[in-house]
């Protein structure tokens, strides 16, 4: 599929997307409640994407971005879509039941980002201890103990 | 039909273990192969590669003198921190302000050994040394002045 | 010539000279204790470092050799390390268990070299019914390691203690029926008759293939009863940490060491006795000259070499296989190990009755 | 010798009754490491394993966040050690990529030819921790003699044997050692000679086979559903090789074979690592004579940019596949980094391989995974 068609088959499922074509791959962004009903189409749909290879988020100071990297073990074409949230209240629909990998990738995110994915089965922290406060990925984390500036 | 299976898996089976003892009876009776390296009583035969990267040094040459402008390169090109440049400035007989070092401070114990200072000097001041037995009782003699005391860069590098 | 063979009987009738009977049975009980017990720690240190030079040399190391020369004296030092060392118990165990199931697993150990002739006259004690015995009392130690499982109060020793005892019960069976092969074949339960039935021939020579399977079974289900690798389910370094032990350190840990190297020593010795004939040295037929050189050794070596041969096949088998999965270990015995020693048996037996043997 | 043990898939039946919690790890001998797994056993059954992750933590992105595009990429040697080259070469492509710097073929030759040595490396190494998992303590030591022959290697040629810190953007920090193919060379020889070792004493082991075959099942469709890479999934069916599908450095110039297994179980995982030792060694064979003369390094500014914009690269280090991710607001430091680490995803998989099977499967699936735990830390 090229870019066009692709763009146009994300119209149809998700009308408020938005294409950015300057990086190496196609990066679409979507607000969070299209989110989900986008990628259950994406992965069910005719484009298949069955495989996620990447999830993470970025913090761009004024709002979070979820970016989310996939791909298809059959044609091998790879999308980016994106989806704002807000830095106060960051929520988002979980993906882990369409695919596995999110289940552990979403609670890193959890933890690092403040993100809530909501229906996610096991939203704990994964990596860092039960009672840490404060999100360490965020450009605003300090930590004055264990951060050395050089 | 049974009774079959059951005599080729039994044979086949331990055939494959005695193949596996046959491979470690032979090197039990080979002594030959043993690899080890009796480490320190080879120290004297010992080769380290020319290359190793074990520690950063600061060649001085038999006048005591070094050829680090202190122009801290090496200081922005270390990701963790390690150098420290202490700059002074030396009044040259002509009565010339000069800026030299006055320590070069190595941190040793936050080294990575990743070599983008000695790639990054443009003077060829400092080199990896191949040393590797580092350990000391006292974190603080792993903090090293690596221009000896005295010493002063050489003429003609600037 | 340097010879066991006659020392019994010397202090035997020194004793009786000096003493009334009963002194001189409780001297001998005395002696006999103390000779066990050097025997025990002598053994224990000598397996201990071949074991570990048989381990370097298989992987191609050098093993110890600092301590001593060629390393000799690394496990003295080893055992002084242990005896210095903070015996912990474990806060919300079963204190007295705890401490008892060391010294269990290693009277076993102690109780099962009565009945081994170590040389010809050299016995502690020639029971009629020897082999019955072994196979009896060695069944015991499963009841030391359960208790150290269970005491510790700890998930790993417990799971150790269960896989051991579902392990010695199970490989008991197959070590018996090898055991009965040359039971059958000798018609005697005692260790001397044993010995003597194989004056011109060991029995893994006379008794064709079924003895040699009878051996064969013998070693892998007496690997298994000592908790050796490849069947070291017990203490399962990879997936148990250290099984039932691992709550143990220093000397109580150090007996648990020793009992099993005692118990290798022992089964060894069994199988030794049992297939290669004991102390008797090799006879072949009619060959009289070769004969008369064989008996120019001394028992104690041949005993000696026999056993230690086992031991080494057994170390070898440690340091070449990968371990067996739970389920596999009791399939490997159930299906296979156990109707194949009862055929052999059926096998021997036959041969017994038509005197097939020579 | 043995029939393949029926394993309880289903064990929702199973009351809470006689359930036993344990803790293994952050110190456990099969776990390499520092990962703790909180399983939850039915007697010897497993019916939950839980990973705790976090202990080697280091928050290496983070770190990223304030190095410059020169040094970032010696962190990364620290998170999969035993393929820090292959990391190295990921983000070193990455600022590449960014920044269009022209590489002179004779790097990118060398970067390949210590690629795969680094994979050998990797998978000598994890061949014989995998073997002493499952209680074969033996040929850990004839695999290590092996791979101390590839860290001398690259001991001579990059001046570390385990982190390299060899590459910099725009090709290598220096020339190779004069002695580079002699060695690689020697190695070859003795590699191959060696080889039927590892068959004897463990490959055709009726033990080894009896505790590895049919244990740990993954399907294909749950492979790529949980992202498993590298040889995890090529053991499932899944082609997944990054070096055969995005062919990067000279990859697309060398022939070899993308190994393939269908069975998906620990013993298919451990066959593919075995054959891709011998299709790394292929790739060295043709390269090694080929080695162009020239430039060892490009020019590069002095200092990097990467223009604003978001980069992805990937490559596929001896774990799977390993990818870079940096959003760049145009400064000499990336604004986010993230490294999409293969173990990470291979470990997500491990709950879903092992419930129903026995505590020593555990240790056949855990160790066919090959898991790195600085790598799944980060």
């Amino acid at each position: 599929m090229t870019n066009e068609e692709i763009k146009e088959y994300i119209t149809t499922l998700a009308p408020a997307a938005t294409f950015d074509e300057t990086g190496e791959w196609l990066n679409i962004l979507v607000t969070a409640e299209e989110l989900k009903p986008l990628m259950l189409a994406l992965r069910n749909g005719k484009m298949q994407m069955n495989y996620l290879f990447c999830l993470t988020c970025v913090d761009f100071k004024t709002h979070l971005t979820m970016v989310y990297h996939l791909s298809a073990t059959t044609h091998r074409q790879s999308i980016v879509i994106k989806a704002n949230l807000n830095r106060e209240q960051p929520v988002v629909e979980t993906i882990c039941d369409i695919w596995r990998t999110a289940e552990f990738l979403e609670r890193e995110v959890f933890e690092m980002f403040g993100v809530h994915f909501s229906n996610h089965p096991d939203l704990r922290k994964l990596i860092l201890e039960d009672d840490f406060k404060g999100y360490p990925l965020r450009k605003d984390f300090e930590d004055p103990i264990n951060m050395i500036k050089l | 039909m049974f009774l079959k299976e059951y005599i080729t898996d039994v044979v086949t089976g331990v055939t494959s273990l005695l193949k596996g003892m046959r491979k470690t009876g032979y090197y039990f009776t080979h002594p030959k192969e043993i690899i080890t390296e009796q480490y320190p009583d080879n120290r004297a035969t010992l080769l380290m590669s020319d290359r190793f990267k074990g520690e950063v040094v600061m060649p001085h040459d038999a006048n005591n003198e070094h050829t680090c402008t202190g122009c801290t390169a090496c200081e922005l090109a270390c990701p963790n921190g390690t150098i420290k440049v202490v700059t002074k400035f030396e009044t040259s007989p002509e009565g010339k302000k000069k800026k030299a070092i006055d320590t070069l401070v190595y941190r040793l114990e936050l080294c990575t050994m990743c070599n983008l200072c000695i790639v990054a000097c443009p003077s060829d001041a400092i080199k990896m040394a191949p040393n590797f037995e580092h350990s000391v009782f006292d974190r603080t003699k792993l903090t090293k002045v690596l221009n000896q005391p005295g010493s002063k860069i050489r003429e003609g590098i600037e | 010539m340097f010879s066991l063979e006659g020392i019994t009987t010397n202090v035997q009738d020194w004793l009786l000279m000096k003493f009334n009977p009963t002194m001189a049975l409780a001297i001998e009980c005395v002696i006999v204790i103390l000779l066990s017990i050097s025997l025990f720690a002598i053994l224990g240190l000598v397996l201990v470092l071949m074991e570990r030079k048989v381990a370097a040399h298989i992987q191609i190391r050098l093993g110890p050799n600092r301590v001593g020369p060629g390393g000799m004296f690394q496990t003295v030092a080893d055992t002084l390390k242990l005896i210095m060392k903070e015996g912990l118990t474990p806060d919300k165990a079963d204190k007295f268990l705890f401490n008892l199931a060391p010294f269990v697993v290693m009277m076993v150990g102690m109780l099962l070299l009565a009945p081994i002739a170590f040389a010809k006259n050299f016995q502690i004690w020639d029971i009629n019914i020897g082999v019955l015995y072994i196979s009896s009392v060695s069944s015991l130690s499963v009841i030391g390691i359960l208790m150290a499982g269970w005491a510790s109060n700890n998930k790993y020793s417990l799971l150790g203690a269960m896989r051991s005892g579902a392990q010695i019960v199970s490989y008991e069976l197959s070590a018996g029926f090898a055991v009965l092969t040359i039971v059958v074949l000798t018609g005697s339960l005692q260790i001397s008759e044993i010995v003597n039935a194989q004056q011109n021939g060991w029995w893994i020579f006379k008794g064709h293939i079924p003895a040699v399977i009878a051996f064969v079974l013998y070693i892998i289900a007496v690997t298994a009863e000592t908790n050796r690798a490849p069947f070291d389910l017990a203490e399962a370094e990879s997936e148990l940490t250290a099984g039932f032990h691992t709550e143990y350190s220093g000397m109580r840990f150090a007996l648990f060491f020793l009992a099993e190297y005692i118990n290798i020593f022992i089964v060894c010795a069994i199988g030794a006795t049992l297939f290669f004939g004991g102390w008797m040295p090799l006879h072949i037929g009619n060959w009289e000259a070769f004969n008369h050189i064989m008996d120019y050794i001394p028992s104690s070596v041949w005993f000696m070499g026999k056993t230690f041969f086992l031991i080494f096949l057994i170390m070898w088998f440690r340091w070449t296989f990968p371990r067996l999965r739970v389920d596999q270990l009791l399939n490997l015995e159930w299906k296979y190990l156990l109707p194949i020693s009862l055929f052999n048996l059926l096998l021997v037996a036959v041969i017994a009755i038509l005197g097939w043997h020579f | 010798m043995y029939n393949q043990t029926e394993i309880i898939k289903d064990t929702s039946e199973l009351g809470a009754d006689g359930e036993l919690v344990i803790n293994m790890g952050p110190q456990h001998p099969a776990t390499h490491g520092v990962l703790h797994l909180v399983v939850t056993l039915n007697g010897e059954t497993i019916k939950k394993i839980e990973p705790h992750l976090g202990y080697i933590h280091r928050s290496i992105e983070k770190m990223c966040e304030s190095l410059t595009y020169r040094q970032f990429i010696y962190v990364t040697s620290r998170m999969d050690y035993l393929s820090s080259h292959i990391n190295n070469l990921g983000c070193a492509l990455l600022v590449e990529k960014g920044m269009q710097i022209e590489v002179p073929d004779r790097a990118k030759y060398v970067r390949v030819i210590l690629s795969e040595l680094t994979r050998i490396a990797s998978h000598e190494l994890w061949l014989g921790a995998m073997a002493m998992d499952l209680g074969a303590f033996t040929p850990f030591f004839y695999a290590f003699r092996e791979r101390e022959m590839i860290t001398d290697i690259m001991e001579d040629t990059c001046g570390a044997r385990l982190t390299m810190n060899y590459i910099v953007p725009g090709g290598l920090m220096y020339d190779l050692h004069p002695d580079f193919q002699k060695k690689v060379k020697a190695f070859i020889t003795q590699f191959k000679s060696k080889v039927t070792e590892y068959e004897d004493l463990v490959t055709n082991n009726v033990i080894f086979q009896s505790r590895t075959k049919g244990v740990g099942i993954l399907s294909a469709e749950d492979a790529i559903s949980y992202g498993c890479t590298g040889p995890v999934a090529r053991a499932s069916g899944v082609s997944c090789d990054i070096r055969k599908i995005y062919p990067y450095e000279v990859y697309d110039k060398v022939e070899f074979d993308e190994v393939l297994e269908t069975a998906g179980d620990s013993f298919a995982r451990y066959m593919v690592r075995v054959k891709e030792m011998n299709q790394s060694i292929r790739i060295i064979e043709q390269l090694i004579d080929n080695i162009p003369e020239g430039d060892f390094v490009g020019k590069t500014k002095n200092v990097l940019k990467l223009p604003k914009g978001e980069f992805y690269t990937r490559v596929e280090t001896a774990r799977g596949e390993f990818g870079v991710y940096v959003v760049s607001e145009g400064g000499t430091t990336p604004h986010r980094i993230k490294f999409r680490s293969p173990g990470f995803s291979n470990l997500s998989v491990l709950n879903h391989i092992s419930v129903g099977s026995k505590i020593g499967d555990l240790m056949a699936s855990m160790g066919t995974l090959d898991l790195v735990i600085p790598d799944i830390d980060r």
